[in-house]
């Protein structure tokens, strides 16, 4: 065969590129379009929330943690207060767990609404199914806006619960919401899910073997749909996940088409257990009542709870003192990155942008 | 799915929304409902309720608010009310967490519902103790759920709450249907 | 209505403009260094051609022009050019430009020659069959199936043989780059 | 010899006029006025069309995607296009240091004159035309290689490699889609009997997307290839390549740009009017029976459904792959305009002179030709036979106590 050498060349994808989800950079070569080598650069977006940690009362923290994966506050709020909760032996009266539950899985049909919504638009289609998924989205926002007066960076969580009682016309907002969303989702999935060329693009392209996605610690819905059934609200549960009945979608290729549709598919359990949550609501308390600054006893805690982008974990070691001594964070999107410059090599620039999408990482997160 | 037969469902669904009502609005003319829980930047301050005990700052994960106290010598139940000279919150800094609301324990400090104070100049983004004496007293019901069981509004004009009215007292909530009306049909 | 035009000296003057600039646009093609603009000089030389058939009234020689040459095979050509690292001084001067200069004078007057031999006035010439006479005129009416027919009835055996050394290439070139799948 | 502005009734009147007006022996003067205003006209007519239609097509498009479009300037934002180019205008016209000077600044210009050298040929209602060119089907498809060479020029001399990418994928689109774009246009030529496109209208007695359904499909795709719209907008990527070929370009010549390609999709919408939906006539009915409508106006409409149908796939599909786009130029669309072309060509040999009720026939022949041909070749292009949703399963877990 006759060999033609062409020269590579080097491009410089982000940190201001289009679809690099946030401050990103890729330094990708290219032969012609297909990439021979990637060198991922991060650290734009680095607040150092660790450190930041170290000089903040443990209630003031619960508000840095709204900024870490900045499209799951929520969820972000609940992995860090059940960790101080560990340190702190404090329990959580039900009502005020149940909440926790149900904000933090509209908060996860919220994100993965924006991941599924931002693939798709790293796809090529112009604007459309991103915009569907944000109309849903905004009214989950809504709904956040309702119970705490902010949209994203909620700060609902505290130590010991939440940190009030919904307002009355939250539950016949949950309520239609609860019945309208199943039908925007099947509308999306109208639109997208068997589109061929949306098909042709992701069946087969940027394969996460198993046992790749196992090595590489890769967790969430990136895994499950490698073909790993593992879900921390099942493997490990915490608040009242145990009482929830829901099934975990896994993928069985790995590819990003399986990645797309397990996001899809997880909005539906999410319904399921909202559904549940409002069902079961119980009265009494929200939050067991602690004081604004306290001191846990010390020693350290590990928390970790099954966020939108995986397992998000707080590890915490308190020495007695009003703030953590340390505050370490095991943020999903981080380690879910990881793999992603080997999935690259031997794709083209497009498929660059559909792999780094069906990963679905959030920079906040990353950088922290 | 061969045939195009996927893509032919996907142009239906887009073309069904084309006749569907925009999501969005015009924003100067129109704006959507406000929730009054909404954490917005004009703060509503009562200095009747405030002691001075400065909670606030110290509660403020940014340390942006900076209090000066001076002695009145006017008492209340638990001490001596102090007079403040500084009440600065730097708003540039601010991220709208509520907590130093939710650390008064007078009710004394309210989050407001705006949006719109953008600024030329970082300097210009200082909320002083004077505009917080003469801001509208429109507080947000974020923590304040007595403010919020009475009925009352803060989009409503003229529904301006006194320092006595701050309080925590109850009251009757609305029904479900005016909720559903207000909350779901409404937005 | 084109008698208004078409015999006075301004469209003679377009002509001679578009004849000139067609001919500079080809000297730019030898003599320029860079390789992706001698390309561009090409595209131009061939758009000049271009226009020079519309000015002749074949308008399909005209087009086929613009979509072959101007668009294709420029393309191609830039394709080429392309995989060349150094298109900025692709296109050294060397000592062949004597020699070059020597085979294209011979070659301006071998056509010189032909053009000053040939007798243009195709429609009077008795020497031609009658098949092709009537072709010839319909070229000058309606020229798109004038060509047609002409290529597939009185052209047919050179164009086969054409298309048969396309194809040959075609099929060369395949197993060139094919390899040993 | 008749020129091609003999049948041009405004031309007709406007040299009447000049003529008139100048001695006999200038008389090349009043040809050369009329010919001027009357390209004037039309020029302007384009460029009016193609802000319309940006203006259009984004306020669709927001409704496609449930939003509201531009509306602030003048009634209904109907400005919005003039303020546009007025803001471009005002723009600093920026030249990175690394471009080429000369292909930097003739990339715009050559890209809107190949455009607007297209509007030329199409007849936009009875005697309402430029040129009736013998040619003019070739025209309309050769012309626009120009347009590509810009896209080439623009990229390259921008010196920058996303714009070098966006010019690579534009060259090698522009060479995979001329081929079925041509060859789809054969059936049309064939039933027409000419390639000039008011002949062509005059030879619709059936529309001929009716006659040629295939041939129909096969240009629609390459020719929203061609003019780079979804989801064939390889060159300018945004999710990819920033912004393609015009990502250096910036100020009025970024509005150059643009209104090359709007200005393209217009005249490719229009040229769809002319051939498949029978240009200025009743398509309903026989054009033997009256027309409700003037011409012109049933052209324009037939122009803004195209238009509506482009922003309707704009606003749904993703974009493809290169490699897949080229695969299916090569192995889809140009098989499928050389059967459209043979079947059409046996049809024309069976019936040289068809009448009415022969149309018909034809019609439904082509009809069972095109969608058999679909059906085989999705079949042929389709790898993945299970239902694609079958790839997830849900999985009940029970829970373990912690």
């Amino acid at each position: 065969m006759v060999n033609l050498p062409s020269e590579q060349i080097t491009i410089n994808l982000g940190p201001q590129h289009p679809s690099t989800h946030g401050v990103f950079r890729l330094r990708v070569t290219l032969d012609g379009e297909v990439i021979t080598d990637v060198e991922p650069i991060f650290g734009y977006l680095h607040r150092g929330t660790e450190k930041l940690a170290e000089e903040r009362t443990y209630t003031q923290i619960v508000t840095l943690t709204d900024r870490l994966d900045y499209t799951s506050s929520m969820i972000n709020n609940q992995a860090y207060v059940l960790a101080v909760e560990k340190l702190a032996g404090v329990t959580v009266p039900p009502r005020g767990q149940y909440l926790r539950v149900l904000t933090a899985e509209l908060q996860r049909i919220a994100s993965h609404l924006m991941g599924v919504g931002f693939f798709l638009q790293d796809l090529g289609a112009s604007g459309t199914p991103l915009m569907y998924c944000f109309r849903e989205r905004e009214r989950i926002l809504d709904l956040f806006e309702m119970l705490c007066g902010a949209r994203v960076t909620v700060s609902y969580m505290r130590p010991g619960g939440v940190f009030q009682e919904p307002p009355p016309e939250f539950w016949p907002a949950v309520r239609h919401l609860l019945d309208t969303t199943p039908d925007a989702i099947a509308e999306l999935e109208r639109l997208i899910s068997e589109n061929e060329i949306v098909l042709a693009r992701t069946k087969g392209v940027g394969v996460l073997t198993k046992e790749k996605a196992i090595d590489s610690a890769v967790s969430g819905p990136n895994l499950r749909a490698s073909g790993v059934a593992w879900d921390l609200r099942k493997a490990d549960p915490y608040d009242v996940y145990a009482d929830m009945d829901f099934a975990v979608p896994v993928g069985s290729n790995g590819d990003s088409y399986d990645r797309f549709l397990v996001r899809v598919m997880e909005v539906h359990q999410s319904i399921r257990i909202a559904e549940q949550c409002y069902r079961d609501m119980p009265g009494g308390p929200v939050r067991s009542e602690l004081p604004f600054f306290f001191r846990p006893p010390p020693g350290d805690a590990y928390a970790h709870v099954e966020a939108s982008k995986g397992e998000l974990g707080f590890y915490l070691v308190s020495d007695g003192g009003i703030a953590p001594y340390r505050c370490k964070i095991r943020s999903p999107s981080f380690i879910n990155l990881t793999v992603l410059a080997e999935m690259l090599i031997g794709w083209k620039v497009a498929d660059l942008m559909v792999i780094f999408g069906s990963l679905d990482v959030n920079m906040g997160e990353v950088d922290r | 799915m061969p045939y195009g037969l996927g893509i032919a469902k996907g142009m239906m669904v887009t073309l069904r929304n084309l006749v569907r009502k925009p999501v969005t609005v015009q924003y100067p003319e129109q704006r959507v409902a406000q929730h009054h829980r909404f954490r917005g930047e004009d703060f509503v301050w009562y200095e009747e309720r405030c002691t001075g005990c400065a909670s606030c700052a110290k509660y403020c994960p940014q340390g942006i608010i900076k209090i000066v106290t001076a002695p009145s010598g006017e008492m209340t139940q638990e001490g001596e009310k102090y007079k403040l000279e500084v009440f600065d919150i730097e708003i540039a800094r601010c991220m709208f967490c509520g907590l130093c609301v939710e650390a008064c324990p007078y009710d004394a400090l309210h989050m407001g519902s705006g949006f719109e104070r953008a600024r030329p100049r970082q300097s210009d983004l200082v909320i002083t103790v004077d505009e917080l004496k003469a801001s509208a007293k429109k507080p947000s019901t974020w923590f304040r759920p007595q403010l919020q069981d009475r009925g009352y509004d803060p989009f409503q004009p003229g529904d301006d709450v006194s320092w006595q009215d701050a309080g925590r007292e109850k009251s009757v909530a609305p029904t479900y249907e005016e909720m559903l009306q207000r909350w779901v049909q409404g937005r | 209505m084109t008698e208004g035009i078409a015999g006075s000296g301004i469209f003679t003057a377009i002509w001679w403009a578009l004849a000139v600039l067609t001919v500079a646009c080809a000297v730019l093609v030898v003599r320029l260094q860079d390789l992706v603009k001698a390309a561009m000089a090409l595209i131009g030389s061939f758009l000049g051609i271009a226009a020079l058939f519309v000015m002749l009234n074949a308008e399909f020689l005209a087009i086929v022009q613009v979509l072959v040459y101007a668009g294709a095979v420029s393309i191609l050509l830039i394709f080429g050019i392309m995989m060349i690292r150094d298109t900025q001084r692709g296109s050294p001067p060397n000592n062949l430009a004597v020699p070059a200069g020597l085979l294209s004078a011979a070659m301006l007057g071998i056509i010189v020659f032909v053009v000053l031999d040939t007798r243009w006035d195709l429609l009077g010439d008795a020497a031609l069959t009658a098949a092709v006479a009537e072709g010839a005129e319909g070229v000058y009416s309606d020229s798109p199936p004038a060509i047609g027919s002409l290529l597939l009835r009185e052209f047919i055996l050179p164009l086969e043989a054409a298309a048969l050394l396309l194809t040959a290439t075609l099929v060369g070139a395949i197993a060139l780059v094919r390899g040993d799948r | 010899m008749e020129s091609p502005f003999d049948r041009n009734g405004l031309f007709s009147g406007l040299y009447g006029f000049f003529a008139d007006l100048t001695p006999e022996s200038f008389a090349w003067l009043a040809y050369l006025l009329a010919g001027v205003v009357v390209v004037f006209i039309v020029i302007n007519g384009v460029m009016l069309l193609t802000a319309f239609e940006t203006y259009m097509e984004r306020r669709v498009l927001g409704r496609f995607q449930t939003r509201l479009g531009p509306n602030r300037v003048g009634p209904f934002g109907l400005l919005q296009p003039f303020a546009d180019v007025f803001k471009l205008l005002i723009k600093e016209d920026l030249r990175p240091a690394m471009a080429d000077r000369l292909t930097f600044f003739l990339a715009p210009v050559l890209m809107v004159a190949a455009i607007l050298l297209v509007a030329a040929v199409v007849p936009f209602g009875p005697n309402t035309f430029l040129a009736d060119l013998n040619i003019g089907v070739l025209f309309i498809v050769g012309i626009p290689t120009i347009a590509t060479v810009a896209m080439f020029l623009g990229g390259w001399g921008s010196g920058n490699r996303f714009a070098l990418l966006g010019a690579a994928r534009a060259v090698a689109m522009l060479i995979s889609y001329e081929v079925p774009m041509i060859v789809s246009l054969a059936g049309v030529l064939l039933l027409a009997g000419s390639m000039s496109l008011v002949d062509v209208v005059e030879a619709q007695r059936l529309p001929f997307i009716v006659l040629q359904p295939l041939g129909f499909f096969v240009f629609l795709v390459a020719a929203s290839a061609e003019m780079n719209r979804s989801p064939f907008d390889l060159m300018e990527a945004e999710s990819e390549l920033t912004a393609g070929f015009h990502t250096e370009f910036s100020g009025i010549r970024f509005g150059l740009l643009q209104l090359a390609e709007f200005g393209e999709l217009v005249i490719i919408s229009a040229v769809l009017a002319v051939i498949f939906v029978s240009g200025w006539q009743n398509p309903f009915v026989s054009p033997d029976y009256a027309q409700w409508l003037p011409g012109q106006l049933w052209f324009l409409l037939k122009l803004v459904f195209f238009l509506l149908l482009f922003t309707w796939i704009r606003a749904t599909l993703p974009r493809m792959r290169v490699d897949q786009v080229m695969a299916f130029a090569w192995k889809a669309l140009f098989p499928l305009a050389i059967i459209n072309t043979l079947v059409t060509a046996v049809l024309v040999v069976a019936w040289p002179e068809p009448e009415y009720g022969q149309l018909w026939i034809m019609a439904a022949i082509n009809w069972a030709v095109a969608i058999a041909c679909l059906v085989l070749f999705s079949r042929f292009l389709e790898r993945h036979r299970e239902r694609p949703t079958a790839s997830v399963q849900l999985v009940e877990i029970p829970a373990e106590a912690s």
